[in-house]
């Protein structure tokens, strides 16, 4: 964890609605494992007063980045940065997804910018000689930042304009169909929704699920106690996704306890 | 260079700036950004006497230069607390303020008799803005009584530094800062969160779950310090304000009006080291303003009027 | 198009954002920027009896996300707006909302007199955060039967709205909303500013002169709102929501917790034509939701919890 | 007046501590009088809330400049906008100079960014045929934005790195000394304490001053009342800086009820 004041080195948008920022930092590139995220300041003023969370998305050598929707405020301040400027950058924090152990195949499932975790995900998996499929999800082609990077992509569509027509459950039906559901663990991350529909999509056969979850945060570190989810087993009532996820799995939390963010 | 310390009853805080109860954890989880034996002090989350689970999500949600809160006063309970906290704040060399929650007056009093007991207790601060079970969940903090109540039966029961964290959601906090003072507390924490609401209005849903909750933030801090403000006017006993401190000038304001601690609360949310550049900035003022003691910043509010106010009947 | 008119007592605010006391001068500053008959109505700077020349400089400061004034009444007295302001507004198309101050019960009944025989005024907000000179100063805001008193005696003296203007700055607004209503008043104005401070730590000079101010601005939007929740719960006569509205949703909060009017201030110094904008965004919310009427909002506030939040037993 | 907003053509520093920022609006730069200001949103954001007013500096066209000093949050802001940046402006607003009338000779008097609106001035007076004369007075000469364009101008810095040594009172004697007093107005602006310094020696002199002043203002078009500076003539008590003034015969006002801004 470090808080760490880097330089942007690129700053622009790759799809509908969907942008990159990356900056320079030896340090966070180096300590981050796949699933960590960052804590962001949108600019030192006080409005908004808060950080931003989000994860990191690609790593290489000192340079990091993000991906992002514009939703509010901040990220929209974040979109009209240029190289050059400042970022007050928090992390790298939570814990990473749990992606060792015994199992030949790793799906990874992303919806929208859900897509934000797999790069580094899957390059960590590919390192420990797992095969590693990505099955991502958007309403159209257009919001799909597609830089032919991601290993063993498929994808779908609401609209069939690229791949699959429908989401990423029926998509994952579909391969699990032709390659069938043995020795895999599915990672995914998307909307409360997406998470949901997997959730009963992999439960009913089954199949590992770690999710990678969202939710509002004040401190991103533990300190507020502000981003409980339900735990679904255990003694505790709640776990903070701040510091005990955002990664879970996914039959040790209760979704449905979390109110729906954007 | 200038001194910083500041002593209330029997301890010596090196710096005026501690941590705010509930913002900060139990002053173990920041490691990674500061060393915590260079805050004046940490006061801890609150304690209970058993753990509680704290309230169900949404707890928190952003405004316009603050933010809302219902935790739910979450927290380990004295046992844990005591057992795997406290050791490892002392280890740390951290000066500790024990915030205790109670929802009773027993409870209140049992929590600081097991403190009692054990080292690295400091000195307490007794959160009264909580729901009193007893008479139907009324708030403790806004019935004067019951404040003046709590004061004297923890007084009774130590010797530590006792400061009473009042709620600033009364029509005049100085009221309650003098029963405080008349139960012989050493001092009073202004202020508290004030309640606060936000609407999602897409959903027509309260932004969190139990509707209202704690404002904080800098958005709350000219009312704080118009808080500490009256309280100054109203008793002499120390007075540690808290609300919206961002920087040392944030931190200054509340001196000079007449704290003689403040505590960084929010601000830790955006910053975890926030206290402890604080703490460096006043020390920077003091040397700049050629002060010798952080001592002699507070209640230096000059209401002096300006010549002309003056000429203009003005008072 | 869906509705957006609301009407109270006997008068029909074409909309329902009106401009807040002393944010909008007399309402003739500022044909420039928009026409004022477009908004539901303008509350008057408070006029007193006599002209009242106001506080000495520094009168306002500004701080994050707000600001204090302390312009200490400065306006024209009730002769002067009645004979060379409100002729002017009733040209415009105004509809007019004369606020009242006064430092006695006997003051403020005169100027409401004064105004009842007038063409042109539509009701009255009664803003009683004015120091009571006869009983020393006092605020008569926070003294519960004074307002009821006030309330008692304008209610005698008119057929037309009238509305009290109630403070903040007490434990429970809830106490204060119900003695209006008791007494008869149409309408609760939900909120006046807040008691704020700032200091200028170069001089430890106060940043206005008057020591404490009036703290408004979207600071304050989420206490305003709690406040306006729990004067919703307390009375069934219509409340005017106030309180740091700078947008069409900030306006939408209010009316989803309670109000059934809004008022607009400090936003109108950033943008004299905050109010007509508001009221345009209403409007668009109304058409998007596909909801008829803007009374459709008033109360609209959903505290059916999350399933998981009742299966939590928390409720 | 009006409320517009405009696209940034300009933006940089042109001395110590100053900085200029142009943009184009027809209607501002053909309304804007001389001694008039604007009223500029720093940004979108809440936190700075309130405008901040600025002299028009220039009108060469569309184009309209101000000149100005980083003392805070707004004027740091500003200085960070780039050329195509929009900006949120409102005005022209206050009473112009009043510089008409039966005289030879117009000494316009300006500390620091007090030079702010005797380019406009100047030209105007200098449109009625006046003799114009610049007294530009700075602590030292790299304070001093000389673009070589005011009219007839003499400098004065306090440690005597351009021009007169000494501040623009002294100046000013030194050249009444050399020229006279006949048939002479001033026109002033700068910091109060100058100010100030300037009416007790014109009084004296019976030199006919009138000064812009400076003071916090919340809204700038008469709405808020904030803006008092007590009235030395006259029956009303107060005078509102922002409509009535900012510029007044130096003795119908009482500067010293003015508290200090920076
Ligand atoms: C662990 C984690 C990782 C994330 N990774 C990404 C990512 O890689 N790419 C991406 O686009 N988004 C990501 N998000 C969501 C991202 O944090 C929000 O989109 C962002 O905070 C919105 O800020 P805003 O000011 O634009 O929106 P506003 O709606 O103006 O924000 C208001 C407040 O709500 C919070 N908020 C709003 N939406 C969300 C949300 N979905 N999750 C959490 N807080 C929210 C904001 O932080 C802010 O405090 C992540 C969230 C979490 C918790
Ligand atoms: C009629 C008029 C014309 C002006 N013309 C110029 C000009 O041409 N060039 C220039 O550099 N400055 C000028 N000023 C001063 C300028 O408005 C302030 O420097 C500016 O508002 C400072 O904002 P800030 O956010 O950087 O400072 P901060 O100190 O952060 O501001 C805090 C608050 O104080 C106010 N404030 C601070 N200093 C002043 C001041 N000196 N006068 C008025 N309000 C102040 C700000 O508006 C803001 O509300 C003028 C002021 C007035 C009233
Ligand atoms: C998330 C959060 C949790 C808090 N929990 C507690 C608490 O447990 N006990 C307490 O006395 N105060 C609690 N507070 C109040 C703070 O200690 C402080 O009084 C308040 O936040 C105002 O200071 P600030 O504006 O600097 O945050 C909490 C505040 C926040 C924001
Ligand atoms: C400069 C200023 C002057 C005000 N004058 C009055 C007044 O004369 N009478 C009154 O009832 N309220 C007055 N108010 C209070 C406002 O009407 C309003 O209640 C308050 O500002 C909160 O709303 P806001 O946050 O939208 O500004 C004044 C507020 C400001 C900022
Ligand atoms: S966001 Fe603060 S504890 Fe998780
Ligand atoms: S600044 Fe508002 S009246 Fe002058």
């Amino acid at each position: 964890m470090f808080q760490e004041t880097v330089t942007i080195l690129e700053s622009r948008q790759v799809a509908d609605n969907v942008h990159t920022l990356a900056f320079a930092s030896e340090r966070i590139a180096r300590a981050t494992r796949p699933g960590q995220f960052l804590n962001i300041k949108p600019n030192s003023s006080l409005d908004p007063l808060l950080r931003r969370a989000y994860s990191v998305h690609r790593i290489e050598g000192d340079r990091v980045e993000i991906i992002y929707n514009i939703v509010g405020q901040g990220s929209a301040i974040f979109a009209s940065k240029r190289p050059g400027d400042p970022l007050d950058v928090l992390g790298p924090l939570g814990v990473p997804f749990h992606y060792e152990g015994e199992y030949a195949t790793a799906v990874l499932v992303s919806g929208g910018v859900g897509i934000a975790p797999m790069p580094v995900l899957g390059a960590a998996l590919a390192a420990l000689g797992k095969r590693v499929i990505n099955i991502h999800g958007a309403r159209t082609a257009g919001m799909i930042a597609n830089d032919g990077r991601l290993i063993d992509p498929r994808f779908a569509t609401d609209d069939g304009s690229l791949g699959f027509r429908g989401n990423v459950v029926g998509a994952l039906g579909q391969y699990l169909e032709q390659e069938g559901a043995a020795d895999l663990r599915v990672f995914a991350c998307g909307p409360n929704r997406m998470l949901s529909a997997l959730g009963g999509f992999c439960n009913a056969r089954g199949i590992a699920l770690e999710v990678s979850l969202e939710c509002q945060m004040a401190c991103g570190i533990g300190i507020c106690q502000g981003c409980p989810v339900e735990m679904g087993t255990g003694d505790r009532k709640y776990t903070l996704v701040c510091t005990h996820g955002p990664n879970y799995d996914f039959r040790d939390i209760i979704l449905d306890s979390l109110p729906s963010v954007h | 260079m200038p001194s910083t310390e500041i002593t209330i009853r029997n301890v010596t805080f090196k710096n005026p700036v501690l941590t705010a109860s509930g913002t900060f954890g139990y002053g173990l989880e920041c490691e990674a950004f500061l060393d915590v034996s260079r805050l004046g002090g940490v006061v801890t989350k609150s304690i209970s006497r058993k753990p509680r689970d704290g309230n169900p999500p949404q707890r928190i949600a952003e405004t316009t230069a603050g933010m809302l809160n219902s935790i739910g006063l979450a927290n380990v309970g004295v046992d844990v607390f005591l057992q795997s906290k406290l050791p490892l704040l002392r280890e740390r060399g951290a000066t500790t303020i024990v915030n205790i929650a109670a929802s009773s007056i027993e409870e209140y009093c049992e929590v600081l008799e097991m403190c009692e007991e054990q080292e690295g207790v400091s000195g307490y601060e007794i959160n009264v803005s909580c729901p009193n079970v007893k008479d139907g969940g009324l708030n403790f903090g806004t019935h004067c009584p019951s404040v003046a109540q709590i004061t004297r039966e923890l007084r009774r029961r130590t010797e530590k530094m006792l400061a009473i964290k009042l709620t600033p959601n009364v029509t005049s906090i100085g009221e309650f800062a003098r029963a405080c003072e008349a139960e012989g507390a050493d001092a009073v924490s202004c202020v508290n969160t004030f309640i606060g609401m936000a609407v999602d209005v897409r959903t027509r849903r309260p932004k969190i779950a139990t509707i209202t909750g704690g404002y904080s933030g800098p958005a709350i801090k000219p009312i704080a310090l118009a808080k500490v403000y009256e309280a100054r006017k109203a008793v002499s006993i120390p007075i540690i304000g808290i609300g919206g401190i961002m920087s040392a000038e944030d931190a200054i304001e509340f001196m000079i009006v007449g704290a003689s601690l403040v505590q960084v609360g929010t601000a830790l949310f955006i910053d975890p080291a926030a206290g402890v550049k604080i703490a460096a900035g006043i020390e920077g003022y003091l040397a700049e303003q050629k002060m010798d003691s952080v001592r002699d910043l507070i209640g230096s509010l000059d209401t002096s009027m300006q010549p002309s106010l003056i000429a203009a009947g003005w008072s």
